[in-house]
This record gives C-alpha cells, structure tokens and sequence, in this order.
C-alpha cells in the first residue's frame, strides 16, 4: 500500500493517490492516513483510485466510515478514477449512490 | 445444488486443475491467496471482470475465516482446494469455528448503509453455488462455492451468463 | 546441511509464506506449479534470474517425479511444500517411489553428450542445500530443496551470493 | 506451445519461431514439428527461440536429439534469440559449446 498526498490549501481540495489492493490487511493505513489528515471544517477530500486494482467489503467498509466522519467535519468525499473491477464492487453493493464516484 | 453444477463438479475432465493450499490465518495471506488463484485459472484465458469476481468471493470467506472464525489469531491455519476446468471454478475452504452457525449469518438491507455485513452478500451474488457444511462435533466448517466460467452450451466466446435459477 | 542453512530454515520469521500443493502427476501441471512459485515470491521482488532458478530447479525436481517414479500415471499425485522468507526459499516434494535409492542417481559426464541424465545435476547446480529423504516401509519419498535468497550480512540490494561450501 | 515455420528453397533454410515453455510437457510438439520436416540432406534449421521464456534438461535433451537427427541428414542447427534465463541453462550445462548458439 502507497498513498501519495496532494494538498491544495487554497481550494480546501486534499487528493490521496492510492497505490494497492483494498483488502482487510492494507484498509488499515489508508483509514489511519486519511483519518490522520482529516482537518476541521469545509475540506474536500478526493481518493484517487487509479492505482487500486482491488476492492473487497473490507475496503468499502472503511470508505463508508470514512465518508460519514468527513461528513460529520462538514467535509465532502469524492472517489475518482476507479477501475472496472473496482467499480463493479460498488456497483453489486449498490453503494455507487451513496458514495460520490467520478 | 443446481443439477448442472452438480453434473460440472462430478463429470471433471481429466485435465482438470486441482491443488490445495495450507495457509496461515492472517491477513497478508490474501493476495497470496489471490496471486495462486490467478496462477491456476491463467491458462483458461478469463475475462478480467471474471477473474476479479473469483478472486473477489474466495478473499471474502477467507476474510471472514480470518476475521470471525480466528479473530485475527494468526497461529491458526486454514486450507483452500481448487479445483477448476474450462467450464468450472469450484474453491472450498475448510476452517475450524465449533460455534459457527450458517443460517445466522445476517441478510444485509442495502438501503441501510453500515460499515460492515456486505462480505457474504457479495460471495452469494458472485458464485454460483455457496454452501457452508459445519461438522458440530469437530468443529470443522467446510464452505464450497462454486462458479461457471462457460456454459457448454454457449458455442464460441467467453460467457459469464449466469445459471437460471 | 550447512550450519547457516539450518538456521535459516528454523528461524523463519513470522511473516514467512507457507503453502503446501497436492497435484495431479501429469505434465501438464509444471506450469500451474511454476506460476504458483512466482505467486509465493511475487512480494519479494527476486531477480529474474534467481526467480528462474527456483522455477528450473522445481521444474527438474517434479519432472522426474512424473517421469520415474510414476511413469507418466497421470493417476498418481504428489505434494509439494513451499516455505519463503526473504532471506531462504525451501521446496519439499513428497511422493511415492519404493524403490528408489537416491545414491543410485548417477552423475553426468558433461563431456559425454546425451539425451538426458542432465535434470539433478541442474537442481544440484541450483540449489544450496539438496536431500533426499526416503523410508523404505512407506515408500514415501521426501526431497528437499533449499535455496538462500538473500544473505543476511549483505546490507543493500538482491544478492544471489552463493555460500561458501 | 505455437510454432510458426518459414521456409527458404532458395538458400534451404527453414526457421522455427518457437512460442511456449519448453518443459516435459511441451517439448513433444516441438521435436515431432521438427521431425517431420527434415529435409533428406543440406538444410539449415534455425530454431527463434525469442517467445521462450523457459527451458529445462527436457527442453535440452530434445534440441541434443534433434542436432544428432539434423546432423544424420547433413543439414545444420542453428538457435537464434534466447532468452537471459534459457542461455544461462545452457551455460550452466556446459551445452552452449555443443551447439550453434546466435
Ligand atoms: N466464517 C465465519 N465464521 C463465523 N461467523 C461468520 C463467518 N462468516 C460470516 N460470519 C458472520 O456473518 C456476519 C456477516 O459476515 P459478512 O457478510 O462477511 O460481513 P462482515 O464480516 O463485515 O460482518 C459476520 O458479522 C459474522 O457474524
Ligand atoms: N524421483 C526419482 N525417482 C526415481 N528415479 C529417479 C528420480 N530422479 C532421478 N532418478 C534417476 O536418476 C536418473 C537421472 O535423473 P535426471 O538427472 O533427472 O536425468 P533424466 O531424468 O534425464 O534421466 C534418472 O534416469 C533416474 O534413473
């Protein structure tokens, strides 16, 4: 698991490139990293996922805990760049509404 | 168990593939667990959605072995069987969890968002064929999923149609 | 065995992969058994060399198991045992070959050019440790191949130092 | 296991380009294709082994055959294109001085 992070203060926008596969071992130092960053108020944090080749429930399980503590920050989430495989995930969990994907 | 399938996993060819792994119950396990599936499946030239979705449900039941069964204790182990054709992905992983009662596990409402109860929801969604067989007095849990990578019937092509039910 | 072998072999590290195969004896499964290698030791980032080695030698091994001991009864099966750290990749085959005597296994006259005879003398090229173990009762033959990935004491970079004998 | 075969009537050459793995298992094809189309006396057969990436004792005990076949009928062999790991199992066999390597 690598995640790269991108910070744009003027915008409020924080963008996480993440590098790995989304099972139960590595959800933990992607939860902990963007946890970490997780700043007051009125940020935008957008997860780049065009290096995650694999997502399971475990991976979803942390996104939809990650989504509800930035909305609990007035904090937006946004997923882009997701795989096919990745997607389908979201899609079979119809989880592709409650998430804002791009 | 649908009698096609049952038909598919008795009528093997003789170039079937079978192996079974040993393996330790801890989470980095997976995407070794993940790697040999590729490795076994690599020659039937799968679709990539195909090969994800099996890869998909086999690292939810270990996920769960790991997780619920062992609560993360990694000195325990558990063993996986594949065994696949051309026209089947048959993976049963045998664990040890005395309590485990299949018919409890929960039916997820997706209108509800939680952060958890969707592994087993996506492994029925995915395989064909799911059955958790518990041994009360061993304790030993054997859970078979099955997957039809073609339809025989389909004449040329790749097919990930699903089974009528 | 070499000292340093042994305590490399005992002293694995908690995150060591372990991952024990059962297969059929036909050719047609080398391959499977050459992808499942290079899933086992994706992680470790080898050389393509020394990841070519480790395939070879396996390779070499499992042929004369097919070959010799079964006689290509595609019937027969055999089990292979995989344990890798970063620093030490051991193999172990186990098969069925009552009559086989291991010393009886004759070395190559490489200035004499023939059709065979070349397939032990590459896995003992290869590898750093080689044992045949075998028990006259069962029949049942143990080989075991060691080979060291990485010596410790080397600090940086993918080393494919050989010991010294 | 592909083999593709080009022919030259004019200088009596016939090259191979060899694509698989070249164990136990597959090298039956390959020596029963070469088999098949030698030449009663004078040709060159070149075996492209660029496409493989893999050769063990059964691989080397049929090129060892096929040089002694060729030879028997006049005609060369030549192996072209190999691989980094394929060399070395020649090298390590001492059977790199044995035949036409190029
Ligand atoms: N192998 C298992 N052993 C014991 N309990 C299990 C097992 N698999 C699933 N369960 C039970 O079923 C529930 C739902 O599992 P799952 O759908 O994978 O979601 P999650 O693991 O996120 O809870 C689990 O919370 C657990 O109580
Ligand atoms: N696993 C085995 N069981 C029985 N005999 C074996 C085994 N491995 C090797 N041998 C014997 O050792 C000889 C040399 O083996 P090897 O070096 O692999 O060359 P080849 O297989 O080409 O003969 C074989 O011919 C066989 O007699």
């Amino acid at each position: 698991m690598k995640i790269d992070c991108q910070i744009d203060t003027e915008k409020k926008v924080k963008v996480f490139y993440v590098d790995g596969e989304l099972d139960v071992h590595h959800v933990k130092s992607l939860k902990s990293e963007i946890m970490d960053s997780i700043e007051s108020t009125g940020w935008t944090y957008e997860l780049n996922m065009d290096k995650v080749a694999y997502l399971d429930s475990s991976g979803l399980g942390m996104l939809v805990y990650l989504k509800k503590e930035i909305t609990r920050h007035n904090g937006k989430l946004r997923i882009v760049k997701l795989n096919e495989p990745v997607l389908n995930v979201f899609k079979l969990t119809k989880l592709d509404d409650f998430f804002e994907l791009g | 168990m649908h009698a096609r399938i049952k038909q598919l996993i008795e009528e093997l060819p003789p170039d079937a593939t079978h192996m079974k792994m040993h393996v330790q119950g801890s989470p980095e396990t997976l995407a070794l667990i993940r790697r040999v599936i590729a490795a076994c499946v690599q020659h039937l030239d799968l679709s990539a959605a195909l090969l994800n979705d099996i890869k998909l449900a086999t690292t939810e039941a270990c996920t769960n072995v790991i997780k619920h069964a062992y609560k993360f204790d990694d000195s325990m182990s558990f063993d996986l069987k594949i065994t696949t054709s051309e026209e089947v992905f048959v993976v049963e992983v045998f664990y040890n969890d005395p309590g485990f009662i299949p018919a409890n596990i929960p039916v997820p409402n997706l209108n509800e968002i939680k952060e958890g109860g969707l592994g087993v929801f996506i492994i029925k969604n995915i395989m064909d064929h799911v059955d958790y067989i518990t041994d009360g007095e061993s304790g030993r849990v054997r859970l078979q999923m099955v997957k039809i990578l073609k339809l025989q019937d389909n004449s040329g092509g790749q097919s990930e149609d699903r089974l009528p039910d």
